[in-house]
Order: structure tokens, then sequence, then C-alpha cells
């Protein structure tokens, strides 16, 4: 695999995309929901805060991964992102255009932007052709009809469905998990996005084949210098593929930082626990496991929300929300065990939300 | 979930039989009628006789021939108010679960009124405010009929579109860019076709049972035949009292035997929506075939020594037949599947 | 491991089918293992590959249209005083359920599906502990399952809730507490932990690793994660399409894979360490059971099939002195081929070279 | 909670839609029925009559909508359904409360006996699945397609004509005994209700019972009955498990069941010339007594209110996820 190109020098163009370009940035990106609360009625309404000011960059040729455990938020990122889900507050971009996120959806935007989706076994419909389902965006997106099959057979051919025509004809229920996902991410291509966002696309699928649909969008990635995001709970999967890594908890991205050092060093607690939790044959002699109860309920949505599990939890976690502060090179986290003591103290006398920008 | 195909056991099997039977009688009934329905010429209060297949009225009416001119109207209004009311619990039902939100709250509410509100009183009342003449309107009755009896197809519709929004892939559709209506009605629309065809059989169901109730009780024109004016004119005339039970027993087993087709069919559809009424166990056939003795019993797994010789290969392909393996497999066992991860 | 002899559950030559005649499927095929008093079995492999099925044929829990084709089972019970071994397959329902729960429990993959949603986690733990010990109190009852949830770092006062009130990984906890509710010599668990959250996961493990030291009852533990079961079992059983195709000491499989599935399999999980590399995982799908491929059902997934593999089923063998057991042609004596060096090192530090 | 709230907030706008229908129906229906009626009516009633007819229909009078529907409500809330036409001049409530505790004994007893009865066979017929029982599913179908009436008339024709086994109309033998709280009384009726009822328990009750064994062995696919079975429990107690979850659906089921059973119920009286409501119904529609009809609809539609307002409660009481609400 040839992931990140050893020299920044060595620069790639296919339809005037240079590798390493920004396609897609968002900038804060907020999602809030309501909630009917609990009594009846007339409850107030809970928010639910499923991204809190959230900014990241997709680049061409670049897969960065989003790391989180179920509800942190990674999924409604991903639909944010394709805008199927208005964000609250904050900015989107594409190629540098600022995103009007009031108005609808264009076309052309699901052209650029497309998703996979974590089932495979759910996200093609059940009662159509495999075909029909591939055909579908090419024809949406203005394929002439006769053009249409070509293109179909060509991108089940970039997904190592071949003979494709063994597949087009072929209901949902006769492929198997790993085949449905290539379809799936078929679907995705057809339309030569520039982003793919894919949505933990191997945890539904058979251990043994997973790999292979991993390697599959890391060549896909690089082959069409497309600008892709990795949604995964699987931190050996992101260590495995990501050009950049970053974790989110609660809405938060926490940690980040380019190439495999979120996992190899990685500095936030949570960070920490989560690399610490993985099954690891390799070293089962250290295996004391840092007491972080997930018993603990609720988040702190005063000062950082690891708080309440956090081991090494002060008062100003409670009190007061850390920044995001950069380490080295591309490697930052929202923690106040890193933000150095000059920083804290003069961040702490100015309570209030800041994130890295 | 495959293409719409029904089941093809015995059960469905004897209910499409019956079912096209009636429809065939709905088409040609009145063609085929030996006599003229409402003619009293004939010998009255005659038991049933090569003359007179079901015996004659106390008017000294056929009622061979009632019955079979009297199938096309009792068929037409309950299919026509089946149609009707599956059209609105389409549009409301799709509606409510697709759009959701306030409408859907309202859209509910709807149909929870209409699902308490007793049906065939609310029936008696609009259609005895109905003007005589339009009372004999199939279209009129079907219509009055579906607007009591939608509510119950529309609750199933809103509730099964309501699981299918979250799935994958009407979400698959919205992000390549379908649009709305095109990702109800055709990526959503085809895979409620069970329910749908559900709802329809069991309107017709309720259709049928209610439109010779209005008959039976003079509610709509008694000078029109249908089964249910049938049974009018037969208690009219205390038809039970004076023992000439073929006045009744004609148009009771009709109605029922329309009803016990359509329920037949409804199992099928059942079965197909709930795949756990269908796989699981194994039919006595198949049981008494393979020499296993007793039903298996939930959480006592049944123990069967076939194979005579220990570790033989069973599965092994080529060796041992897989045209014999090839012929049912498919079709009757499913797949031992593992829960995902 | 043939050594010893304390065993406490034997199953030789056991088959189970989904379906009669001409339709039947062998989802399990040929499966003999014996289990050791106080043992952790790891049973590894993918969807279809039968472990579950394996583990609900064994306790006779496989519902229809499953049958045992064939095999034995045996489970030893009681202490060394009153032990008696017990043929599971020739017992009747009421000896089941005599020995169920009490020296047989089962922990399912999801406690949401496996509690009863309209009855409070208190009424289930009586349940249980009445219905196998008729003499024992109200109170003590209620005193064991407080104890009982102590056990699994849950407080008393969740007996009062239902099981939608609790979170995914409480609920998995209230499972295992009962399934230890009256000390069974054998407890089976099929993927506990695959629907949790990794740190959750983390977290049961190792309440898993210190109960089972504190009370000694041997563990049958079914997941697809090899990593997972390295850290947790004495031994580990890797399963393909029915059938054991690996069987070894669980950190030997490990450092020295010699199925050609098993190494496939350890080299589809990425490694946390070290440099990064290209990896293959294991070509192909998955097989499908209505359809197995003749002679051994892996070869046309495998990179050193032969001719042989595609002719012939391999048995389950004993290699290397009896250590370890393997079912591949590759390990047969009387096969020349030479066997590759990544099915044969001892130790090897990494796995996840070859492919 | 929320759950409790929002089938209140159903039930009141159910009433009011009926209440409103009621009020709206013969206002609005095509060729001015109520004219019609009253032209039938000159000679057969007072003047006065009519024009208290005229008054509650809203013909003849010079008062804007809204204030008729006004003086409708304060009637109605005083329990006054106006006038009877053909039991004139017996007013519409105490009309129809004279009969209606034959309608709701009836309809009472069946239901609950229908329910209990075949929620019980259901649980067999789903616990004993694949064996021979599943040849009662079709017969159950045919029970269950029946019209009640139907059903009734051939139960008729069998145990009261041919073999005389009961009476086969009445509610009780009007020439020997006299209406009271006397033994002989009792026995009577409880003697000309069995057939009516069994009419109606036998057609209701296969819905129930196709519903309730479906709803069993889609609960026996669970995993907690397994696990029950995992246990060690004995059979009793695993049935038990998947009965108790598998009653639920039913009982969400009973405000539309109930609604059927009641209209089937008034057809079945009518069948067996039993007293109640139902021949109370036909006798109103046959003379256009369009007061009483009124009164009839709303009687009914309150009792099956009241009735599944019951079935809620039940509900509620006996499924503890809808008492915690749950933030999606």
């Amino acid at each position: 695999m040839n992931q990140i190109p050893a020299n920044d020098a060595v620069v790639a163009t296919t339809n005037g995309i240079t590798r390493g370009e920004v396609i897609l940035e968002a900038t804060d990106l907020v999602r809030r929901f309501t909630a009917k609360g609990e009594g009846g009625l007339f409850a107030p309404k809970k928010t639910l805060v499923a991204v809190d000011r959230v900014s990241l960059a997709l680049r061409a040729g670049e897969v960065v991964a989003i790391v989180g455990e179920s509800g942190s938020g990674k999924s409604v990122l991903s639909r944010l992102l394709a805008r199927i889900i208005t964000p609250s507050a904050g900015t989107l971009a594409l190629r540098g255009t600022p995103i009007d996120l009031r108005s609808r959806r264009t076309t052309a935007y699901a052209n650029e932007v497309q998703l996979v989706l974590q089932d495979p076994f759910a996200s093609i419909n059940p009662v159509r052709r495999v075909g029909r389902s591939l055909e579908r965006p090419l024809r949406i997106h203005g394929t002439p009809k006769d053009q249409v099959q070509a293109r179909a057979y060509e991108v089940l051919e970039s997904v190592s469905l071949t003979p494709p025509q063994q597949y087009l004809d072929r209901f949902p229920h006769e492929l198997s998990g790993g085949q449905l996902q290539r379809v799936n991410i078929a679907r995705g291509l057809s339309v030569r996005p520039k982003v793919l966002l894919a949505d933990e696309p191997i945890s539904m699928l058979d251990v043994s084949v997973r790999l292979g649909v991993l390697n599959l969008l890391r060549e896909l990635c690089d082959a069409h210098l497309l600008a892709m995001m990795y949604i995964t709970h699987d931190i050996a999967s992101a260590r495995y593929i990501a050009d950049e890594t970053a974790v989110m908890y609660a809405g938060q991205v926490v940690e980040r930082g380019r190439g495999t050092v979120v996992i190899d060093a990685p500095v936030h607690p949570y960070t920490q626990l989560l690399v610490s939790s993985v099954p690891d044959p390799d070293q089962l002699t250290h295996q004391e496991h840092r007491a972080t109860t997930a018993n603990a309920v609720g988040f702190n949505l005063e000062g950082c929300r690891f708080s309440p599990r956090c081991p090494h939890a002060t008062e100003l976690c409670h009190t007061s929300e850390p920044p995001m502060v950069e380490l080295e090179d591309g490697h930052s986290a929202k923690c106040w065990l890193v933000a150095d003591a000059a920083q804290r103290t003069a961040v702490s006398m100015r309570p209030g939300p800041s994130s890295e920008g | 979930m495959r293409r719409f195909r029904l089941p093809g056991t015995w059960k469905v099997r004897v209910g499409y039989f019956l079912l096209s039977i009636f429809i065939l009688f709905t088409v040609i009934g009145p063609w085929v009628a030996p006599y003229d329905p409402s003619y009293t010429g004939f010998t009255p209060d005659l038991s049933p006789s090569s003359q007179h297949l079901l015996g004659t009225t106390l008017l000294g009416q056929d009622v061979m021939s009632q019955l079979l001119v009297g199938c096309r109207e009792t068929l037409v209004v309950s299919f026509v108010a089946g149609v009707i009311a599956v059209v609105i619990s389409i549009i409301v039902g799709l509606t409510a679960g697709y759009v959701g939100g306030k409408t859907d709250e309202v859209l509910s509410l709807f149909i929870a009124v209409f699902l308490t509100l007793p049906g065939l009183v609310l029936l008696i009342v609009i259609i005895s405010l109905f003007p005589q003449g339009q009372q004999a309107n199939p279209l009129v009755i079907g219509s009055v009929v579906a607007l009591t009896g939608w509510a119950w197809g529309a609750k199933v519709l809103r509730a099964q579109t309501l699981s299918l929004r979250n799935r994958d892939f009407v979400e698959a559709s919205r992000i390549i860019g379908e649009r709305r209506w095109r990702t109800i009605f055709a990526e959503i629309g085809p895979n409620l076709l069970p329910v749908l065809a559900s709802s329809l059989v069991g309107t017709v169901l309720y259709a049928v049972s209610v439109s010779t109730v209005l008959a039976f009780l003079g509610l709509t024109p008694i000078t029109t035949w249908n089964w249910g004016t049938m049974l009018y004119w037969a208690f009219a005339n205390n038809a039970a009292l004076a023992g000439e039970w073929w006045w009744l027993a004609g148009p009771c087993l009709a109605i029922a035997l329309v009803g016990t087709s359509l329920a037949l069919i409804n199992f099928g559809i059942d079965e197909y929506i709930n795949p756990r009424l269908r796989v699981g166990n194994l039919s006595n056939r198949e049981r008494k075939r393979a020499g296993l003795s007793r039903r298996p019993k939930l959480g006592f797994t049944p123990v069967h020594r076939v194979t005579p010789v220990i570790g033989a290969p069973v599965m092994a392909g080529a060796q041992t037949g897989p045209e014999v393996l090839a012929t049912e497999a498919t079709a009757s066992t499913p797949a031992p599947r593992e829960d995902h991860p | 491991m043939t050594t010893s002899s304390n065993p406490v559950l034997e199953v030789s030559h056991f088959n189970v089918d989904y379906g009669v005649g001409a339709a039947a499927v062998r989802a399990v095929d040929n499966v003999t293992f014996t289990l050791e008093r106080a043992h952790v079995l790891g049973v590894a492999g993918e969807s279809g590959s039968g472990k579950s099925t394996l583990a609900y044929g064994l306790t006779r829990l496989l519902r229809a249209p499953g049958i045992i084709t064939g095999g034995d089972v045996h489970l030893h019970l009681g202490t060394d005083a009153d032990a008696r071994r017990m043929d599971l397959l020739a017992a009747s329902e009421a000896e089941l359920r005599a020995i169920r729960w009490k020296h047989i429990s089962v922990v399912m993959q999801s406690a949401l599906n496996a509690l009863n949603p309209v009855r409070k986690i208190g009424k289930e733990f009586d349940e249980v502990l009445k219905t196998h010990n008729r003499s024992m109190s109200k109170s003590a009852r209620k005193d064991r399952a407080r104890e009982l949830l102590g056990l699994v770092n849950l407080t008393p006062d969740r007996l009062e809730r239902y099981p939608h009130e609790l979170s995914g990984g409480q609920r998995q906890r209230v499972m295992i507490a009962m399934a230890l509710a009256l000390q069974p010599e054998l407890v089976i668990m099929d993927e506990p932990t695959t629907a949790l959250d990794v740190v959750t996961q983390r977290e049961i493990v190792a309440e898993l690793q210190k109960l089972r030291q504190e009370l000694g009852f041997a563990l049958i533990f079914i997941t697809h994660d090899l990593s997972l079961l390295v850290e947790l079992a004495d031994e580990i059983m890797v399963m393909y399409a029915g059938r054991i195709v690996e069987r070894a000491p669980a950190l030997e499989l490990y450092r020295g894979p010699r199925h050609p599935y098993t190494l496939g399999l350890m080299g589809s999980f990425p490694p946390l360490h070290g440099e990064r590399k290209v990896m293959t995982g294991i070509p192909g799908s998955p097989p499908n059971l209505k359809d197995l491929p003749g002679g051994c059902a892996f070869h046309p997934r495998c990179p050193y099939a032969m001719e042989r593999c595609t002719l012939e089923d391999p048995m389950l063998s004993p290699i290397e002195d009896g250590q370890r057991t393997v079912a591949c042609w590759l390990h047969d004596p009387s096969v020349s081929a030479a066997v590759p060096v990544e099915l044969r090192r001892k130790d090897a530090a990494l796995a996840g070279e070859a492919g | 909670m929320r759950t409790f709230v929002r089938k209140l907030v159903i039930a009141l706008i159910t009433a009011w839609v009926t209440i409103t229908a009621t009020f709206i129906l013969p206002r609005l229906m095509p060729g001015n029925p109520i004219e019609q009626l009253i032209g039938k009516l000159t000679g057969r009633v007072t003047p006065e009559e009519i024009a208290a007819i005229k008054a509650q229909f809203g013909q003849g009078l010079n008062e804007p909508v809204i204030v008729q529907y006004w003086h409708y409500l304060v009637n109605l809330f005083h329990g006054d359904l106006g006038t009877s036409i053909t039991y004139s001049p017996q007013s519409v409530s105490s009309v129809i409360f004279g009969q209606l505790w034959w309608t709701l004994g009836l309809i009472g007893t069946a239901t609950v006996l229908s329910f209990i009865l075949g929620t019980a066979l259901g649980v067999y017929f789903g616990w004993t699945r694949g064996a021979r029982t599943d040849l009662f599913i079709p017969v159950a179908g045919f029970l269950q397609s029946t019209p009640f009436y139907v059903l009734g008339t051939l139960l008729v024709m069998i145990f009261a004509f041919r073999l005389h086994w009961f009476p086969f109309e009445g509610s009780y033998d009007a020439t020997t005994v006299s209406p009271g709280w006397n033994w002989a009384f009792i026995a009577s009726v409880l003697r000309y209700a069995q057939l009516p009822l069994a009419s109606i328990v036998l057609c209701s009750l296969s819905g129930w019972m196709i519903g309730m064994r479906n709803m069993m062995v889609t609960t026996m696919s669970e995993d907690f009955v397994l696990m029950a079975v995992a246990k060690g429990l004995p059979k009793r107690k695993v049935m038990w498990h998947a009965a108790r979850n598998a009653v639920l659906p039913q009982i969400a089921n009973l405000t539309l069941a109930i609604g059927l059973l009641v209209s089937g119920a008034l057809i079945v009286e009518q069948v067996f010339s039993y007293q109640g409501v139902g021949g109370l119904l036909v006798n109103a529609v046959s003379n256009l007594d369009y007061p009483l009809i009124q009164g009839i609809f709303l009687v009914i539609t309150f009792t099956v209110l009241i009735m599944s307002a019951v079935g809620d409660v039940l509900y509620v009481w006996l499924d503890p996820r809808t008492r915690t609400a749950t933030v999606e």
C-alpha cells in the first residue's frame, strides 16, 4: 500500500485535482437534536449536542479516520458532511467554495460527496436487482442512457466484482456481505465523486473479508485521488488505513494527529483508554487497566466531556472545557493535562468554550 | 425480503382456488344462472333437486340463480370498498410514516379515532341518511364501507413505512440524490406490497361481511340481488322457522367461503411478512419422511442419528450426490446463518 | 491436554444438521473435543462456521430445524466424591431440566434479547434460584442475588430495574451474574461482548478472568475475535464450515498457526503496533453451507491448496507430538510437499506477514 | 405517563368527533333527509314534536349553526338526547338505557369469554405449533371470516330448530317468568343467552386465537424464551415467559376488536330477536327515527371508548416499557 506520499513534491493530478489538496472542509460544525423530556407532554425539551464544534479537512488522496464508540457522534458527522442532515451551526466548503447550508442539497453536491453506509444487507433495496440500484445514481446525475450500463460494468470491475454481468441481474439476497459492500461502494463511486464518506463500512462484514474491503477503499482513494473519511470504532483498522486520525468523544474531537501517532502515542486519557481496551495478544503482560467505569453516567457539559470518567480529572477539568492544544506537527489533543501551565492559567481565567480552528 | 410471492402452502392454494371460483361467478354469474332470480313462478318451498340445485324460496324463486346473480354485486361492492380503503390508507399511512413529525401526529390521531369508532354503527348512521336512490349504487356503498374500514390498513402501513424509512437503503437513495416522491413510491413502495396485499384482503373481508349485513338489515335496497338481500328475504319469510335450510345455507356458506378463502390467503401473507411463522420448525410431512419420531420442542433439540458411519463426509459435495442437495435445499431450509457481529 | 483427565465435557463425532432428509444442511460436522475442568476453551470462526450451532447443539438448546444427527456428548457433574457422567444426547427432558443452569449455563450475544422485557432483574434471579433450590428462603434468594450482582460490579438496586432501564454493558453483566448463580461447572458464552463497545468489552473480559479464578468454572467462549480469545482462553478451536480446522493452546496457536485458515484469519486483523504494511486477509467469500466445495472446504480460498485438497477432505489429526491438532493436508506425513515456513514457525513475533 | 396522556387525548378527541359527527351528518346529507322525515311524520306525531325534531336538526331555525351546536352540546351534557319518534313520548336516553343493559351484558360477557378462551387456545396452539393442532388454524380462519350473524343463523337452525336444545329467540321466557331479581328469571336469561353468546364467542374467539398463536410463535423465537428453557425452568413457566409477552399486542388490539365485536353483537341480537340496542337500532333506522339513531351511535361509541380505555390501562399496567419515557 502506498499511502502517504514519501515526499509532498510527488504530486499526482487527476481531473485537475492535486494530491493533498483540501476538497471538503468543515469548520465548527454543530448539530443539536431536541428530544422530548421525561414526564408527560409538558416536560421541557432536552437538547442533545450530537456534533459539537467539529472542524476537519478532507484532502485528495488521503484517508481521515474518525474513531469513536457508539454515541460519539461520528455517524451524525458523516451525514452532516453529506448534507443529509442540516448542521445547526458551522460552515462547509467544497474545494474552497462555501456551501449555503440553508439551501437544499443540490444534485451537484450529491455528485461530489458520496456516503457509503454501514450495513450492506440493508443499504441496497431488497426487492430490486443490484444493477438497478447501481444505475439509479447514474440516471439521476444525467448519464446518457446508452452509457449507463458501460459505466456500471466499469465501476463493478473497479471494486473487483468480475465479471460484472454476473452481478447486475442478481438480487441482494443472492450476494454475500462482502460482495454487497463492494456493490455499495461501487454505487457511491459510479458518479465519480471527489469525496467518499464511509460509515463503518466493514463492521457488519465477516472478519475474513474485512481487510479486502479496507484495501479496496485505500486503493480507490489512491487511484482516484478521493478525499475519504473512514468512520470506525475499530482502532486497529484506523491505524491501518488512515493518513490522519481523529478521536471523537461526546460529539467533540478530543485528539487528532497524522499517521499513526494518535494510536501509537495517545495523550488524551480517552484515547489511551480506547487503545488499552483493544485486545492485544502481543502485550498480554501489561493489562493493568485504568479504572474508568463505563457505569459513570452522562457527559459533563460544563468542563471536559470526559472528566466524569477520567482517572486524572482535576477540579479544572470538571468546570472548564479544555482547549485543543497542538503538541507537535499535526498532533493535538483537547485535554488540560497536555495544556502547558502557562496556557492553563491563562485560559482558566476566561472560562468558556474554545475550539481549535 | 425478495420479490413478493406467497409461500405455496396448501392453505394459500386452497384460498386462491376458492377465491378464483367466486371471481369467476362474479364475471359470468348472471349469464350462467339457470333462471331469472326474481321470477316467482316455480313451485314454492322446494328442497334441492336436479331442477333447482339449491331449491326454491317460499316465493317460488330459484335460490341457485339468486346466489349466482347476487355474487356479482356482493363481490363488486366488497372489492370497490377494499380498493378505495387501500387507496385512503396508502395516502394517510404512507404520508404519516414517511413525513413524520407534526403531520404524523395529526394523521395518527385521525387513524386512532377511526379505529375506535364502531364501524358498522357509523355505517348504518351514514347509509340511513343517504337518499333511497343512491343506496343501490355499489360505488356509494363501497365508498361508505371504505370510509369506515381504511384505518386498520393505514395503521399497519404507517408502522411499516416508519420502519422502512429508517432502513439504510432509503437513506442510500437520498444520498444518491433521489427525489423524495421517488424515494417513497419507487424505493419504499415495492417493499410495502405484502402489507398492502394484506390490508386489501383484510378490508375486502370486512366489506363482504359489512355490505351483506347492510342488505340483511334492509338498509340498502332489497330489490336487487346480493347475498345480503337473499338473507333478508329468507329471514323476512321465517325460512329458518319453516325449516327451509337451503334458502339460508346457500348465501351463508357463500359468504363464509369467500371469507375463508381470503383468510387463507392472508395466512400466507402473514407467513411472508413474518418469516418466523414460516421457518423454524419442521412440517409433519418432512419429519415423517425423515423418520423423526417426535416434533422438535423448543429447547430440546432432537437427536436423530442418521449417519451410519461416524465421520463419513455427508456434505462432501461431489461424492454424495449434489443433485439431491440441490433440489430442495434452497426452497425449504433456512440458511443456518449466525448472527452478524 | 490428553495427559490430565479431569474432564467436564467430552464431545465426540458431534454432528448437527439443519433440516431433514434431502434438504438437510450440515452445520456442525464431526466435532470432537474434551474440555477440562476450570479451563477456558475459545471457539473462533466467522458467520456460518458453526460455532454457535455447536454451542447450542451441545446443550440441546438449538432451535428447530436444527437436529443432532450423530456423536456423543458427556457431561461430568458434581464433585469428585459423587461424580457422575451424563449422556446429554440420551437425556430426557426432565433430566436436562435438572442439570440446566445448575451445571451448564449460557450467556447469549444480546443480553437485551435474553432478558424478559416485562420482568424486573430481581425476579429473574429469584426464579432461577427458586427453581433449582426449593428449600431456599425468599430472603436468602434475595441476598444471593445481591451478592451475585456484587460479583460483577453492579449495585443491588439494579434488582428493581427492568432490562430496558440498563445499559448494554450492565445487561451483559447481569447475564453473567445470572449464569454463575448456581455455580455451574460449565458456562457457555456466545459472543457475549460483540455488541458492546471496546471499553465495556475490556471491563467485562477483565471481570470474567477474575471470576474464573475465584469460582473455577469451565468456560466455552465463542467469538470471531481471535485476539480476544488469545487473552482469555487456555485453548482455542478454530472452525470453518462446520468443522474444527485447528485446535491448540491459545498462545501457541497465536504465535504459530498451522492451518492456512487460522493464518489468514490472524492476517485479517491489522496490528496495533509496528510498521504499517499491506495485509491481504483471505480472498473470496465465506462458504455457503448449502453448496460446499468438495474436498477441503477451505481449498478455494487457500493459497497453499494442492490437487489433493480439492479431492479429499483432511481429518483433524494430531501433529507435533499430539500437542495440537490440525485438519490440513500440508501437515500430513504422507504428503511430500514442504510445509511453508509461516505454517511451521514456533514463535513468530507477529502474524500477518503471510497471505 | 406519556402513553397514558396520549391515549386520553385520543379518547377525548374520538368522543368529540363522534359528538360532532352526529351533529353535522344529518345537516350535510344530500337530499335533506330531515325534510323527508318530517314529511312522512306529519300526521303521526304532534306538531310540538315535529317542532322539537326540527329544532334538533336545525330545520326552520334562524339561529346560526354555531349556536345550534352549542345548544346541542349543552343538551348532551345534561344527558338529553332528544325525544324518540318511534317511542314517543319517551326520551331517547330512557329508551336506550332500557335496552342497554341487555346489550352490555351480552357484549361484556362475550368480550371477556372470547378474549380469555381465544388467548388461552392461542397460547396452546402456538406452543404446540408444528403438531397436528396446526390443522385448527384454517378452521379458525373459517370461523373468523364468517360474519357473526351467519354463524348465528346456522346455530339457530341446528340447535334451536332441529335439535330443540335451545330457545330460538327472545331474551327470556316471557310467558313463565317476570323480570326481577328472582332465580327463575336469572336462569331463564342464562338459558336464552347461550346461543347468541356462543355465536359471538365462536366468531371472535378465532381472531384472538390466531393473533395469539402467531404472537406466541413470534415470541418463542425470542432469545429470552430459549433462555428460560436453558435455565431449566419447568414447561409451564417457560410458556408463561412467552405468553406474558405475547399477550401485549393482543391487548393493544383490543380497541379494534371491541369495535368489531360490538357491531357484530348488534346484528346477532337481531338474528336471535334478543332484546337490546341492536333491535332498537334496526327499528330506529326503518322508522327513520334520527334522534334515536344518533343516541345509539353516541352511546355505543362511548361504550367502545370506555372499554378500550380499560384495555389501555391494562396495557400500561402489563408493559413496563410504556411507563418510562425513553429518549430516542
